[in-house]
C-alpha cells in the first residue's frame, strides 16, 4: 500500500507543527526568543507520542492554511476554530481546546461591556473565529468600525495606542496580555456572548490515518490528565469542557 | 532617551534576521540576474513576436503584487504539486523570477543602447556571435544597465520584507517578533528601518555616482 | 493528477466582493498618486530652494522613501506615529504610507526631468515678465510632467501593487484585504489569490494602456 | 533710453564685464560684436535684470534696473529679449507660446491676447502656423516665433543675442530680414551678432567687445572701414 | 579576387540591389560613388556576409560567401571593413581595440598581438595613442584606429564605407592619406566615398550606383571625363 502522511512523519523522524507565536499563552516567545506556550508543549507531546522530534514552524494566523497546504507543516497546532466552511478544505480533529471570548477595552473609551462596543472602533486578528463573529456583529449594529490586524500583537498594540477602543479575543489571550503590563491603559471588561470557540488540530483533509491518530491523541491527553496539567501551567483556573452536551462529537 | 528592555540576545536575533534578508536578497539577485540576462538576450535576439510568450510571463511578475506571487507560488507548489519545499526555497525562487523579470528589461535596454554599427564592426573582424556578446556587447551594456541594476537589487532587498508570508524570518519579521514581546514599536521599527537605510543608501548613492560618471563619456 | 481539487465556483461566487475590493484599491492608488504628485512637486521645489533646513527635510523624505521598504513606511504611518498619539484609520494610514513612497520616488524623477529642461526656458519666461513661480507653473512644470510621464505610470502601477500591504495596518476593504478575509473564511487559498492576481494584472495593464492613450492625447508636441 | 554706466560684473573670480559704459537712444539700433566669452550675452542679461551686477548702474527709461525697489517683472515687460536657442516653449502651440505672457502677466483676456498674437505672428510671417507645435518648426521659424512672442508684450526695447548662430545657413536670412524690418519700424534694439553684413547694413552704431571691455564703438562705416583699436582690427580680419 | 554575380537584395518590399555584377582583381582599387540610398553600403555588407542576399552569388577567392557551408567568421578575417562611424569599441583602449580580434579570433598570444597592433597603429600614425580611450580621439584618429584594427587581422581585402563623411573637413585629409598609402602598398580595396578627388587619384576603376543598379563603371579618367550614362552626368554635375 502507499505510505500516507502518518507513515511519512514517522519515517522522516520529524513532526512539523504550525504554531501561532504571537498568541499568548498558546504560543509566544521567551526572553531568548524561543517558542513556548500551550500549543508548543502540545506539539512536543504529539511528537513524543509519535516517537519523532518536533519542529515548530511559526505561522501568523492568515498563513496557517497556506503553510499546511504547501506541505511546509504536517499538522496545525494553532488554535484553529473548526468551522464547517473551513472543513471543506482541511481535515479537523475533535477539539483539543475551547475558548471563551472576552472583551478588552482601552480605559479611555468608557466601554464596560460587550454591548458597550456599539458605535466604537473595534478590532481582532484577521482570520480568526472572533474576528469573523465581531465583524458580523459590527455590521449588524450598523455603526462603528471593524479592523482586522495581522497579529494579536498588533491588535493589542493598536488597543493600547488608542487606535482601537476595544477588542474581542479569547479570554486566555486577553488575561495573558493584560497581565504582562506591556500594554498600559487596557483592561478586560467582560465576556463576549459568542458561542464557545472550539479549536481543533488540523491536517490535510484526506489524511484519515493521521486524523484518526490525532483524534485518539487528543482523547489520550485528557484521559492521562496531561491536558489539565498543561492548562494549569499556561492558563490556570477552571478547565474548559471539550464536549458538547447532547452530541457525540 | 530610549529606556529599552532590548537585550544583546535580542540584538543578535535582529542581526540574524538581517542576515536572512541579505542571504535571500543575495541568492535571488544572483539567480535573478543570471536569468534576467538570459531572458533579456533572448528577447533582443529573437525579436518581439517570437518572444511574446516569454514577455507575457515576465510581465506577470511585474503586474501582480509580490505578496500574492509568494502566496500563490507557495500554495501551488505545495498544495497542487505536492512538493516538499522549504519556505526559504520558495522565497528565493519567487524573488529570483521577480528579479529576472525586471532585470530582463534592464538588460534589453542596455543591449539596445549598443550601436548596431559597433556590433557590425565586431562581427566584421571575424568574431562569432558569442565573442561579440562577451567582449563588446556585455561590457558596453553593463555601463548603461549597472545603475538601474543597483536600483533593482536594492528594490529586491526591500521587497524581501514580504517573504514572511512563507515563514521566512527576515529582518522586518524579526523586528515584529520583538515588538510582540517587548512592545516598543517605535524604537524597534527605527532600528529596523535604520538597518535597511544603512545598506541601501550608500549603494544607491554609488549607483547615482556611476550613472553620472558614465553618462559623461 | 494533482492531489488538490480546485473548487473555482466557491471562489468565483465571491468575485463581486473582490471587485468591490478592486475599486477600493484603485481609490487608494489614484488618491495616493494625485497627492503624491503634489507633494513631489513641493519636494522638488524645496530641494531647489535656498533654505538649507527645507532642503534637508525634502532630501530626508526622498531618501527614506527610496531606501526603506514600503511595508515599513506603511507600518510606521499607522503604529509608528500612533506612538505620538496621532491616529489614522487603516485607509488613511495606507494612503499616507503609499503617498509618502510615491512622493519620494517621483520627486527624484522630477529632479532628473528638470535637468533635461534647458536653463533658458526659465530665462525666456522671466524675460517676458513672469515671476519665478509663474515661470515654473506655466513653463517648467508642464515639461517636467511630460518628461516624467513614463516613470509616473510605473509609479502608479507600484501604488496599486503596494495597496496589498494595507493588511498590515488593519485594512480589509481593498482587494488584497478582501481576498485574505475570504481566505480565512473558506481556506480556498489558491483559487482566491489566483483570482486576485488576475484582477491585479488586469488593473495594471489597464493603467499602462490608458497611460499610453492619455500621453498620446496630452502630449502632441 | 538705456543707460549703462560703468557696469562691473563677475562670475566667481572671473570678471566678465570690466566697466561698461553705453547709452542707447530711443529708436537706435546698436550692434555688439566680439569674440566668444567677451561678455556680450552677459551684458544683455544684466540689462533686463536676469543677472545682478557688482557695481555701476543700468537705467532703463530712467529706472534703475538693479535697485531693490524696482519691480523687475514690470520692467521686463518693456524689454523683449530673444536668445540664441531654446527659446520656444515646446509644450505650447505657436499661438499659445505668444499668448501666454500677455494673458498671465498682463492679465489680458483670451480673445484679446489671441488677436495681438495673431497680428505679431503674421508680422513675422508665421500667420499660417498658429496651432503648430514648435518641434514642427524650423529653427528660423522658431526664432521668428520668439520675436513675435516678445513683441506681443509691446516692448519699447528689444535685445537679440546671436539669434541666428544656431541656425543652418539657409535659415539665417529669414530671421535677419525680420530684424531688419523691426529696425526699419523704429524699434530700439541691441543686437549681439556675428553677421557682419547685418551689423553694417542695419545698425546705427557697432560696439566691439574684447575681454569684458567695450574696446571700440562707432558708426558701422567707421568701425568696419577704419577700426582704431588693434584688437578690433585683428577680430575683423579673422571673421572676414 | 572578389566576384559579384547578378546579386539581388531586398529589405522587405524595397529592392536595394537589382542585379549587381562586379569583379575586383587582386591589387585593384575600385571606388563606388552614387546617390544616397543607391545601395552602396548594402553591397559592402553583403560582400562580407553581414547581410544575406536574395539571389546571385558573391565569391571571395572562389569561396561562395552566402553558401551554407561557408564559415563566415573565418572568411571575414580576410576582408577588413571600416564604416562611416561608431567603429571604435569605446570601453577598450586604442591598443586593446586593435589586439582584441587577433587574440580572441586568431588565438594569438598577448605579446604577439600587441607587436602587430603597435606596428599597424604606427603605420596609420597613432603610435603615441596606444593607451588612450577612443573618446579622447578626434573623429579622424578614430577612423584611422579602425583601419589599423582591420589591418591587424592581415586581411587580403579592405572595404571602406564613406569613412570620411562623418568627419569635420579638416580631419578628412589625414584619413584619405592613410587610404592612399594602403592603395600604394597594393591592398585590394573597394571604397565607397563622396570624395571625388580621391576617387580620381587613387582608384583603378570607379563605379557609379543609381537606385540599386551599377549604372556605369570605368577608369576614372573615362567616368569623370566622359560619362556615358545620363544619370552619371547628372550626379557628377550635382557634386561639382
Ligand atoms: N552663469 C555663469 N556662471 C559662470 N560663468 C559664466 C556664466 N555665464 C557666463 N559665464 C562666463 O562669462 C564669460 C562671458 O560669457 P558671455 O556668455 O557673456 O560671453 P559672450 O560674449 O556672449 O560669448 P559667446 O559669443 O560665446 O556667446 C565666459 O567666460 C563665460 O564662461
Ligand atoms: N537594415 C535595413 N532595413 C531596411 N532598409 C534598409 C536597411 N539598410 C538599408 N536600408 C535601405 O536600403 C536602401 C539602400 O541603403 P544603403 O545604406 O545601401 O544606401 P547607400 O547607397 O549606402 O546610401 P548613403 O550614401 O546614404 O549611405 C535605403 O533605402 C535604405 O533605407
Ligand atoms: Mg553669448
Ligand atoms: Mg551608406
Amino acid at each position: 500500500a502507499q505510505a500516507d502522511k502518518l507513515d511519512d512523519i514517522i519515517a522522516s523522524g520529524t513532526l512539523r507543527c504550525a504554531v501561532v507565536l504571537d498568541f499568548p499563552p498558546m504560543g509566544m516567545r521567551d526572553a531568548n526568543n524561543e517558542p513556548v506556550g500551550f500549543d508548543v508543549d502540545y506539539c512536543n507531546d504529539l511528537a513524543a507520542a509519535l516517537g519523532v522530534s518536533a519542529e515548530i514552524v511559526e505561522t501568523p494566523f492568515p498563513e496557517r492554511i497556506p503553510a499546511l497546504m504547501s506541505g511546509r507543516v504536517d499538522v496545525g497546532v494553532a488554535s484553529t476554530s473548526d468551522t464547517l466552511e473551513r472543513a471543506k478544505t482541511v481535515g479537523f480533529t475533535i477539539p483539543y481546546f475551547a475558548f471563551e471570548m472576552a472583551v478588552t477595552a482601552n480605559d479611555g473609551a468608557g466601554i464596560a461591556s460587550y454591548e458597550g462596543m456599539k458605535g466604537h472602533t473595534v478590532g481582532a486578528v484577521a482570520g480568526t473565529y472572533e474576528a469573523i463573529a465581531l465583524e458580523k456583529q459590527v455590521q449588524e449594529w450598523g455603526e462603528g468600525e471593524f479592523r482586522p490586524y495581522q497579529t494579536q500583537a498588533d491588535v493589542f498594540l493598536a488597543l493600547s495606542q488608542g487606535q482601537l477602543d476595544a477588542t474581542v479575543s479569547t479570554s486566555t489571550v486577553a488575561m495573558a496580555n493584560v497581565k504582562t503590563g506591556n500594554f498600559p491603559g487596557i483592561s478586560v471588561v467582560g465576556k463576549a456572548p459568542f458561542d464557545t470557540d472550539y479549536v481543533a488540530l488540523f491536517t490535510s483533509r484526506n489524511e484519515y490515518g493521521l486524523i484518526n491518530y490525532l483524534n485518539l491523541f487528543v482523547n489520550q491527553q485528557i484521559r492521562t490528565d496531561r491536558y489539565a496539567e498543561l492548562y494549569e501551567k499556561w492558563v490556570g483556573g477552571e478547565l474548559p469542557d471539550l464536549t458538547v452536551p447532547n452530541a457525540y462529537r | 532617551m530610549f529606556d529599552t528592555a532590548l537585550t544583546t540576545a535580542d540584538l543578535m536575533f535582529l542581526a540574524k534576521g538581517a542576515g536572512m534578508t541579505i542571504l535571500v536578497t543575495a541568492i535571488s539577485v544572483a539567480i535573478g540576474t543570471a536569468l534576467g540576462i538570459a531572458f533579456g538576450v533572448i528577447r533582443v535576439q529573437f525579436g518581439a513576436a517570437l518572444t511574446a510568450p516569454l514577455t507575457f510571463v515576465l510581465d506577470i511578475f511585474r503586474s501582480v503584487p509580490l505578496l500574492i506571487q509568494l502566496v500563490l507560488a507557495n500554495a501551488f507548489l505545495g498544495m497542487v504539486l505536492k512538493l516538499q519545499l522549504s519556505g526559504f526555497f520558495v522565497a528565493c525562487m519567487v524573488l529570483s523570477l521577480y528579479t529576472s523579470a525586471y532585470c530582463a528589461e534592464i538588460v534589453r535596454g542596455g543591449i539596445d543602447a549598443v550601436p548596431a554599427t559597433t556590433r557590425r564592426a565586431a562581427r566584421s573582424l571575424g568574431m562569432s556571435w558569442g565573442q561579440d556578446m562577451r567582449y563588446i556587447v556585455m561590457p558596453l551594456a553593463t555601463r548603461v544597465a549597472l545603475p538601474s541594476w543597483i536600483g533593482l537589487a536594492l528594490g529586491v532587498m526591500k521587497d524581501s520584507a514580504l517573504v514572511y508570508v512563507v515563514q521566512v524570518t527576515e529582518l522586518l519579521k524579526s523586528t515584529q517578533i520583538l515588538i510582540t514581546r517587548l512592545q516598543e514599536p517605535l524604537f524597534l521599527l527605527m532600528i529596523g528601518g535604520a538597518f535597511y537605510f544603512l545598506i541601501s543608501f550608500p549603494l544607491a548613492r554609488f549607483g547615482g555616482y556611476l550613472e553620472k560618471r558614465w553618462s559623461n563619456d | 493528477m494533482f492531489g488538490y481539487t480546485f473548487q473555482w465556483n466557491q471562489a468565483l461566487a465571491r468575485l463581486p466582493k473582490m471587485l468591490d475590493g478592486a475599486v477600493v484599491t484603485m481609490e487608494v492608488a489614484v488618491l495616493s498618486m494625485l497627492i503624491g504628485i503634489a507633494f513631489a512637486i513641493l519636494l522638488t521645489l524645496l530641494r531647489l530652494s535656498g533654505s538649507r533646513p527645507l532642503r534637508a527635510i525634502a532630501t530626508g523624505w526622498v531618501e527614506i522613501a527610496r531606501n526603506t521598504p514600503a511595508l515599513f513606511q506603511i507600518y510606521m504611518a499607522h503604529f509608528g506615529v500612533a506612538s505620538f498619539g496621532i491616529h489614522f484609520s487603516p485607509f488613511v494610514s495606507l494612503l499616507i504610507g503609499i503617498t509618502f513612497n510615491n512622493a519620494g520616488y517621483l520627486a527624484e524623477n522630477f529632479r532628473g526631468a528638470l535637468k533635461a529642461i534647458p536653463d533658458t526656458q526659465t530665462r525666456a519666461g522671466r524675460s517676458l515678465g513672469m515671476s519665478q513661480l509663474q515661470a515654473f507653473r506655466y513653463i517648467i512644470l508642464p515639461q517636467m510632467l511630460r518628461i516624467s510621464f513614463l516613470p509616473m505610470t510605473n509609479q502608479m502601477v507600484w501604488a496599486v501593487l503596494m495597496t496589498s500591504l494595507g493588511v498590515t495596518v488593519g485594512m480589509n476593504s481593498d482587494l488584497y484585504g478582501v481576498t485574505q478575509d475570504l481566505n480565512a473564511l473558506t481556506f480556498r487559498t489558491f483559487e482566491l489569490f489566483a483570482i486576485a492576481g488576475v484582477i491585479f494584472y488586469i488593473i495594471t495593464k489597464a493603467i499602462t494602456l490608458s497611460a499610453r492613450l492619455i500621453a498620446a492625447r496630452l502630449f502632441r508636441y | 533710453m538705456i543707460e549703462i554706466q560703468n557696469v562691473h560684473k563677475s562670475f566667481g573670480h572671473l570678471e566678465v564685464l570690466k566697466g561698461i559704459d553705453l547709452t542707447v537712444e530711443k529708436g537706435e539700433v546698436v550692434t555688439v560684436i566680439g569674440g566668444s566669452g567677451s561678455g556680450k550675452s552677459t551684458l544683455l542679461t544684466c540689462i533686463n535684470g536676469l543677472e545682478p551686477i557688482d557695481s555701476g548702474k543700468i537705467l532703463v527709461d530712467g529706472v534703475e534696473v538693479h535697485a531693490k525697489s524696482t519691480n523687475l517683472n514690470k520692467l521686463r515687460q518693456k524689454i523683449g529679449i530673444v536668445f540664441q536657442q531654446w527659446n520656444a516653449f515646446p509644450h505650447l502651440t505657436v499661438l499659445e507660446n505668444v499668448t501666454l505672457a500677455p494673458r498671465k502677466v498682463l492679465g489680458m483676456g483670451k480673445a484679446e491676447a489671441e488677436a495681438i498674437a495673431e497680428k505679431q505672428l503674421k508680422h513675422v510671417g508665421l500667420g499660417d502656423k498658429l496651432s503648430t507645435y514648435p518641434s514642427r518648426l524650423s529653427g528660423g521659424q522658431q526664432q521668428r516665433m520668439a520675436i513675435a512672442r516678445a513683441l506681443a508684450m509691446s516692448p519699447d526695447y528689444m535685445l537679440f543675442d546671436e539669434v541666428t548662430s544656431a541656425l543652418d545657413p539657409q535659415l539665417v536670412g529669414e530671421v535677419l530680414e525680420t530684424l531688419k524690418m523691426l529696425a526699419e519700424e523704429g524699434m530700439t534694439m541691441i543686437c549681439v551678432t556675428h553677421e557682419m553684413a547685418f551689423a553694417r547694413d542695419v545698425s546705427n552704431r557697432v560696439a566691439y567687445f574684447h575681454k569684458g571691455i567695450m574696446a571700440e564703438i562707432g558708426a558701422p562705416e567707421q568701425l568696419f572701414g577704419d577700426p582704431q583699436h588693434p584688437e578690433t582690427k585683428k577680430f575683423l580680419a579673422s571673421v572676414r
